[in-house]
């Protein structure tokens, strides 16, 4: 069992999932075959609860075994043809990427953080995940003001100094410009239509994988396996690349292609601490 | 007396002990004063209401808070030589309208800001009540007049104002981008959707706005006019 | 002791009693905290505040009502173990939905944050209505700037979050000692990240952990956090 989970606590708190109000309890306790991403707080939560089931503590989870789980339960989704957030798939590829790096030995010219390197830091983010929610069943579990514990039912007003005699807080403020100027300009408002990725889409996602991966890597052939619809995928391709050269002239992005009609190679342009002695 | 009777003794003294905290916790929670019905129903049931009572009383009887009777009803009363650390009739801090948030938000985001300008942006007429409330409240100012025709007055928020909500400088108010990473904004405005950067210093005159001047203040009624020495 | 020596202590005694009656009385009289600097001023100028709370602290430490301390400030509360009788009185609060509940601790254990620090932290976009209910509930705030590139806001969590929580201050937090010498309130990986080492005799390993993977984990040096060979 989880060896982590042993902070000597009083009182055996109640488990967050049965304190929460939205808790959906369907995909956290149930087969992975009833898939309910919605009940999932993202890939990373996701991948929490599969690194759960391996039942050991996070620092002796197999990255890899973690990896193919987590594609597979992907290709399951994908199979059922249910729409699956961007950041999935993002995290899909991802984890493709890393299981690629794992498997194959480290190259001798290889620059960059090494698969190791990049599967420890995934599972400092399990842990720093995991710990938060920890930490929020047992800040919810506390004796709580206006629930355990109560404070004067009839307070009277006391004869203090107070030069201030209007009362707003700041959220109030922001609140009211922010109604008034959507008010304004809500005649203008257009909603984007989705099923195409759009520019903005595709660099979004590549900014987030490349600054992930850190080092030469295909990351639009990745992400591309990952979408069930071929004309999502030729939007992808095609909406990342405009992206990425648009990343390069921004300087945030280098690619390499080694021939004609070979995978593009990305990596983050601004040279980085761990990026020393570049090769070209 | 025997080991028995005195075990009995304290085992009684423990469940009226608890009874006190209850009545105590209950009287102290409770909006208005609470009848002796409702608080034996809440106390354990072996445990006479009137001695419980009795020493609720005595115990706050020196204390800054006593406890009262009102007709059939408990409540706790801040002793009556104490009455001075509360304010009666005093009036209450009052919760500024929702038009009066728009105003001072607009003029803290946009300023300086003439009264034609804040109407611009928020699209409605600003009554005078308004801007009268917001320069009684401390929180906005004059702070000179645009070199427009009109020569308009300019508003601007004060220091006041950034203590109270807690900002260390003007330009701490978050902008557009954060204001839809908190929830505010939506995340779809308009391409042409800005909302201004305030200036650095609040102090500094833009570079088309003039000082207000005495006479200024004269005419808007805010200086008694000066009376010429003969 | 002589006579005078006695008179002065009663003095003081009488002093200090009557400055713990009114530090009471404006605590009772207050359903929020009221600061340390404000009670002060009320006290008669030869007390000291830490000597009257201490007392105070210690009168009601055993009563049905209690005086807890939130941050720079004091309050008077119900005793937690009373909560189930007044329970039935208060309003059902609306509970926090588990999304908001993740983002609330991430601010607290890891404030001042940005909002790209808690997206890290919980690897997903914070939906909208999460933060913006956050601020609205009064327990988080905006702080102020990040002194990097784009100065980013920061959340952190207010007194009346401490309050609600019954918190006398953020190192109250449950697990915040452990939690951070483990390094998991860092915004990155820390260099010297504890992975603890595992059994090097895989006859150590739990019966579970060996359906793991098939694929040979000591091949792939993921067992043991020993540097890989090229």
């Amino acid at each position: 069992m989880n060896s982590t989970r042993n902070e000597g606590e009083t009182a055996q708190p109640v488990p967050a999932e049965e304190l929460w109000a939205d808790a959906k309890t369907q995909g956290l306790s149930e087969p992975e075959l009833v898939v309910d991403v919605a009940g999932f707080e993202g890939p990373l939560d996701l991948l929490l609860h599969l690194a759960r089931n391996q039942k050991v503590d996070l620092s002796q989870i197999s990255v890899v075994a973690l990896a193919e789980q987590y594609i597979g339960f992907i290709d399951q989704v994908r199979a059922m043809r249910l729409e699956l957030a961007a950041d999935y798939l993002v995290m899909a590829a991802w984890l493709a990427f890393l299981k690629s790096k794992l498997l194959i030995p480290k190259q001798r010219d290889e620059e960059g953080e090494s698969g190791e390197e990049l599967a420890a830091v995934l599972q400092f983010r399990l842990k720093r995940l995991e710990a938060m929610r920890e930490a929020a069943a047992r800040l919810v579990n506390r004796d709580r003001l206006g629930r355990d514990v109560f404070a004067r039912g009839a307070p009277e007003a006391l004869e203090m100094d107070r030069s201030v005699t209007f009362e707003a807080s700041l959220y109030d403020l922001l609140a009211a410009y922010a109604v008034q100027r959507q008010r304004q300009a809500v005649s203008n408002v257009q909603i984007a239509a989705r099923g195409v990725w759009s520019l903005q889409d595709a660099r979004d996602l590549l900014v987030r994988m490349v600054g992930r991966s850190g080092q030469w890597s295909a990351l639009d052939r990745f992400l591309a396996q990952y979408l069930t619809e071929p004309a999502q995928r030729r939007s992808l391709l095609a909406s990342s690349f405009a992206a990425s050269l648009e990343l390069i002239r921004e300087g945030k992005l280098e690619v390499r292609q080694d021939g004609a009609f070979e995978p593009i190679y990305m990596r983050p342009g601004q040279p980085r601490p761990r990026l020393v002695g570049d090769v070209n | 007396m025997n080991q028995a009777n005195i075990d009995n003794d304290l085992f009684a003294e423990q469940r009226i002990g608890q009874a006190i905290r209850i009545a105590e916790a209950i009287l102290f929670a409770s909006a208005e004063p609470v009848t002796g019905k409702m608080l034996a129903e809440r106390l354990p049931d072996d445990v006479a209401l009137d001695a419980v009572m009795e020493r609720l009383v005595a115990a706050y009887a020196n204390r800054g808070v006593n406890v009262v009777r009102v007709d059939d009803a408990w409540a706790l009363r801040t002793a009556p030589d104490l009455g001075f650390l509360l304010r009666r009739d005093a009036p209450q801090q009052k919760k500024l309208s929702r038009a009066a948030l728009e105003v001072l938000s607009t003029i803290a985001y946009h300023q300086p800001v003439t009264r034609a300008e804040i109407e611009d942006v928020r699209g409605v007429e600003t009554s005078k009540g308004t801007l009268d409330l917001l320069l009684e409240s401390g929180w906005v100012r004059m702070r000179g007049r645009r070199r427009t025709p009109g020569r308009p007055v300019t508003y601007g928020t004060t220091q006041g104002f950034l203590d109270h909500f807690g900002l260390a400088e003007l330009r701490d108010l978050p902008g557009m981008e954060e204001l839809k990473g908190a929830g505010l904004l939506s995340p779809r405005m308009p391409s042409n959707f800005a909302v201004p950067v305030p200036p650095v210093d609040g102090d500094l005159l833009g570079p088309d706005e003039d000082e207000l001047t005495d006479i200024d203040l004269e005419e808007l009624g805010l200086l008694t006019p000066r009376v010429t020495e003969d």
